[in-house]
């Protein structure tokens, strides 16, 4: 498999696991020591510290979806990930890597919107054999959030 | 969508007996109430969130803002003053500013370029005396006649309010004293913006304004609060009101939790599960008052939070009489070392869209909407904690902060 | 999408001459109709269908429905009584039940906690008695005084049913005998669910409920029928009525096909082409009667059918004055073959949203509703087959079913 | 969207002092007036655009159209002859054409296959007589009484016109001598169809009913127009008005320009850039009258363009209050070379939905549509040029014709 | 050309195919006993039999083509596909393929909307020297369909 | 890098210059006397000359560019492209190319709307080393553009 087809299984692995509701393998896709951050465009540009959502840890990934199966109350939904072709450079001893991605939000009652579009921008690392997301930054498009966000992007 | 404003059909509105421990669902769906609140309350005697003065550091800077449906524009001047208007030129009534943000030395209208100073004046009108004699504005036109439609502001604690009646009083007895010191308390000691996003939420504006005063609702729907103990009703803690009932504060005490049997019947309870990263409420006292929960509600639409370190102003407006839009804008103090910055964006988890403990407040008022949908001639029913209108110190198991709120509707709406 | 309340404005709806054989196209546009249906007549004196019993197998099982606009819960207690009740809290009017179906042994509603038990009977409101004597319900309080609205229910042939008002005739007497027979036919054994899905139609309602009662349009709208001769108005086949017009039941013999030189006008019957894949339409007779087509609609938004061996039940909701969402619930007998189910399978290609004698109703009424936009006064024409309400045996080629449900329409809106 | 005709509020719009040089923001958002508009106005004494008659060549040829909220179906016959009429069959209401273009020998509504000559005649009713004698038509059913609506058509200079009411004069009496003449200058030869594309502006469409009547905004706002010296009001040019001055012609002479001081005043005068691709701009003169960009408007919804070389028609058309449809239709002339069509398409990128110089305008009218938000009581300011409704030849630097847009709006809804 | 490019331009023709109005060329993309089936996630998770539209052959879908072209009666309307990255396994004497789509419809008047989400489970077969599907089954994220459903997913 | 690498990276990077805002270096990925159109399906199917847009030359995209700068007026937007796999053909001394795509447009306040839906007809050819567009005809399926135009798609 080459390092093209690696993180496009990767990028199309994360996807599944999230569209399929299967989120306790999400933080498996990062390293320990692994970054998730979802932020605006605008705050991203800004070079703001905050944005949506921010984990500094895959046991910080863990917590999310504990609370989100047992603490957190939202309608039933799930998400359908499009994702654009990953464009990637060595940086250190990894993989700075970006895609476009287009996620729709699925209600319960079948109404359907473009929940987020934007991009990721990734580190990639190989840890144990496999390759995992040492830092996935999640910049949105849109300014605004449609209701909420409890299922990662 | 377009809110007609021929529609006076909001007179028909009785209020239901009971006072303000009734409500008839009625008020989230009727258009006519909608148009009538445009006129009545956002461009009535109260003061509304325009921006934060951070926002305009230099002179020339200026920030798009909304007062219920009107858009509008503030700015800072070459004297360092900061002004008002609405965003609609005063020729054809075409947006002004069309950037979010943006610096200028006056403001001209991309339609005909008329052009105005940073007061709203207007200074200059693009073929005034038409071209070579022909055309342009008739002799006795008087430019003094024609401006930006100014809103007198006032800046408290680094919030820039704006009105729209010469009738409101001023901020500071606007607020009352309570409301005015915790104001300084959190906002008073200078600031920078750490970021920003919104929300749309799809429903009626007031259900938001009564979800921030609503204390009962918050350990109970927010079951991450009560699990991980950031906040529970059996911390010392209470709700306190401002005189007119209009503002209120919830806070807590977290030191103080004494685990009381009431919870064991709550759901949000049954289960006590430890984080895997614990470092998500690692905390500083920055206050000596003890209070490390707290979250200041200012009629209509404005909401200041201090929870943990988390330092936060949410506005939120209306987008239609089912849809609302709610900013949040977290905020460090400017001299907070990059740990404490770091904590703050740690603790940022909390809230906004994705927070662990507000994100079920963007459906639950959803969930009113169409809930009392086909129900509009029923009532809510708000008792908890009496029927009366007044501080509930030591306890936030109460309506008391909802009333306020409906009461200070009904003076403004004259329902 | 919100309709107030507020305006009485049907009341200045006159029907015009000519009673039933006329519909002024307004009543599919206007937003005082559509607020005035929801309070006459689905909180009227109807049966509206709920959902299947099957739905509900087993104690605590529950389920969500709609009534018009109101949102409306369906459950099954521990006594496995069945109860359907108003999805707003008795408290603030939240959502009570959020997921499509569940089980549960009490329904507690998310925001304050308060709870019900499986009839809507209010068990247990949080913080009732505040937390350490501080807070909660004033003494008065009485919980008897608060439960989520109720509807009163029937079960008929395994259909719950349910209405708002005292007024309605036990649910047989509604039907009639006919239609009672009928359904006690098609759903009288016990039957399963083989699948399920809904459709957007972006018409009124009622242009739906006409179509479904228009045994005039089927073979001349849906060529499949005619073209492989699934369904032709020469075959032996009716129109009945119920006693008061508003339930019908369209049929066919398919074996008694005698062809009728009218057809030769018919666009859809100009061409005859064979099926590559005939398996489509094997069936087997389930009836001795040699009914091979029945639909049948119960006033007024449910459908039953058993087209071939394709066994259905049919529902309809307003969502907003000119969307509808149509619900197609596929159903077998529990005592099927595999080989029977399998040929369920292949006939359902022929309804539902993709359905090949059936998606020109996805599309037709949206086609009404676009066509007469703009000619808000002007009517419809309902002459064919005459100018009453009365079955007509022998001939579908009538009105007869759409003018029936006018003429209820009428009598419950007072028009 | 739905415009209920019910709603008569229309009637309590009182017009500001001041006359057609006010205008209040109101009639851009208020829901009873765009249905008021619907009747007196688009229904009203005047002559609506349909289509263009060399997109019905053929016999059978037949496209859609849309006069306000009511969709037409424009035909041309077997005897060549072109009719216009409502799109909604006689029986229940369907569309009947359901393609934006087609051919065929008759009308036959999918429905229950009523059939129309392309005169819109009844010709037949399916089962008119039942089945074998069953069900049908009453006896006394007249197939004369029922046919599709039909509006009076006119054709000319290839531009089809329809009108609802018997009122309306003749369309060259409509139009005016000067209207007339020029409209016979660009399309009185033969021409064919070079592209077509539609927009969705997101405003009332009077707003766009304004935007092209008003010669003040053009070079003020089309800064591409000023910078690269294709159009500016120190031409020799104007405003020609018809003698309701409901109609207008804005003119230009390349050729003679003069500067003038007052565009060192005007922002988009400030820099001046050349092209790097000049064939943009390439033009060949078509008239010996100099006049080399000139825009008509027919009222209430056409206008007529020769820009530079580039020929084309617009048309807008309601899509509910705050929506427009603008359609883009270029033209060119049968004998055209092809080196002429080439520099047509190339001046094509100055207007249509990507227009250089008209692009601005796609999102202008919404600013308005916004800015004016909550502001409906307030009112438009329109005396540039004056307060008269009159010719302006030699200036643009007016508002004539808007004024005379709203002397003409305001006669036909009788306000 | 490699196995995933093989799937890769199938999936591709197929799409291109019908957005480009040649359904005529669609049951030739299948093998003659290919099966078909549209079925909504709320039904295929329920394990119900019957969905929104069945074909157990070629022969079957060819009468939907010329039930669609001949006696259906619907306003005219096209669809836009965009596909996911294929993943797949070997399965048996073929290939278990998954991807994820949507489809966008586009009305006559130029309306567009996100008409369907969901994704694809294929079994693909070598047939004939050509990659064909033995089945496809098209599993849509939304329980309810806007308007009707004539051209395939 | 394969040929369909080349091609795909060209595509990616044509969408990435635009969503990035990096408008500059958009006239740079066609040949100096590179083609551009936009034009609806109901026009191109019909053949007529005249679409939405028109640049003949790398020039005339540089004007456009520079209009959109300096002389437009227009509320700001951007574009998030979701792009398809391209098919590719030999084509003299090029390469014929057809990719499917769906731009979003985010408006400044959020507002995200599917702005367009439609296929990339591409002539591609080798221009001094690198892959470039001799002609890019986009092909939008709608009749309609929502507010209005300035972005290339
Ligand atoms: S609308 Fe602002 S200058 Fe004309
Ligand atoms: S709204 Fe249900 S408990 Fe308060
Ligand atoms: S509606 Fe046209 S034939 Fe019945
Ligand atoms: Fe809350
Ligand atoms: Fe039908
Ligand atoms: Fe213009």
């Amino acid at each position: 498999m080459t390092v093209r087809e690696a993180i496009e299984e990767l990028c199309a692995d994360y996807a599944e696991a999230i569209d399929d509701g299967q989120l306790e393998r999400w933080p498996g896709l990062f390293t320990a020591d692994g970054e998730y951050q979802i932020i605006t465009r605008e705050s991203h540009d800004a070079g703001l510290p905050i944005g949506i959502l921010y984990c500094d840890s895959r046991a910080m990934m863990e917590d999310r979806v504990r609370a989100l199966r047992t603490a957190n109350i939202y309608e039933p939904h799930a998400y359908r990930h499009l994702l654009g072709r990953p464009r990637f450079a060595p940086d250190g001893d990894g993989l700075a890597v970006r895609s476009n991605f287009c996620v729709f939000r699925i209600a319960q009652d079948g109404d359907t919107v473009t929940f987020a579009t934007g991009r990721y921008m990734d580190r990639i690392v190989s840890d144990g054999g496999a390759l995992r997301f040492r830092s996935r930054r999640v910049i949105i498009d849109s300014r605004r959030v449609d209701i909420l966000l409890v299922l990662p992007l | 969508m377009d809110v007609p404003v021929t529609r006076e059909l909001a007179s028909d509105l009785v209020w239901p007996p009971g006072g303000v421990t009734r409500v008839p669902f009625r008020v989230f769906s009727d258009p006519a109430i909608y148009a009538e609140e445009q006129r009545r309350l956002f461009r009535g005697p109260i003061w509304n969130f325009l921006c934060l003065e951070i926002e305009l550091p230099n002179p020339g800077d200026w920030r798009l803002a909304t007062v219920g449906d009107v858009p509008v524009v503030v700015t800072r001047d070459e004297h360092g003053t900061i002004h008002a208007m609405v965003n609609r030129c005063a020729h054809k009534g075409a947006l002004v500013c069309l950037q979010e943000r943006g610096n200028a030395k006056a403001l001209t209208c991309v339609y005909h370029s008329w052009s105005y100073d940073l007061a709203g004046r207007l200074q200059s009108v693009a073929f005034r005396h038409g071209i070579r004699g022909k055309g342009g504005m008739p002799e006795d036109f008087d430019a003094a006649q024609h401006r930006l439609e100014p809103l007198r502001i006032e800046v408290f604690s680094g919030v820039v309010f704006g009105t729209f009646s010469d009738a409101t009083v001023p901020v500071e007895d606007y607020l009352g004293a309570t409301m005015a010191r915790m104001i300084r308390r959190n906002l008073g000691r200078p600031h920078r913006l750490l970021g920003m996003h919104s929300q749309i939420i799809h429903n009626n504006w007031k259900l938001y304004a009564e979800n921030v005063r609503d204390s009962y609702h918050a350990t109970l729907l927010h079951t991450f609060y009560t699990t991980f103990k950031v906040n529970r009703l059996d911390m010392d803690g209470g709700m306190l009101l401002s005189d007119d009932g209009r503002h209120s504060i919830s806070y807590a005490r977290r030191g103080t939790l004494q685990q009381s049997d009431e919870y064991q019947k709550v759901h949000s309870a049954q289960y006590d599960s430890a984080l895997a990263a614990p470092q998500l409420l690692d905390t500083w006292t920055e206050f000596d008052d003890g209070i490390t929960h707290c979250i200041q509600t200012i009629f209509p639409t404005l909401v200041v939070q201090l929870t943990l370190n988390s330092l936060a102003v949410r506005f939120f407006t209306p987008r239609g009489i089912d849809r609302t839009e709610l900013f949040w804008i977290y905020l460090g103090y400017q001299d907070d070392t990059e740990q404490q910055t770091r904590q703050r964006l740690m603790q940022s988890n909390l809230t906004g869209a994705a927070g662990l403990v507000s994100l079920e407040d963007g459906c639950i008022n959803e969930f009113v909407q169409r809930g009392t949908r086909g129900s509009e001639n029923r009532n809510a029913f708000l008792e908890m904690g009496g029927r009366e209108v007044a501080s509930s110190d030591g306890s936030r198991a109460t309506e008391t902060g909802i009333r306020g709120f409906w009461q200070g509707y009904r003076e403004l709406m004259g329902v």
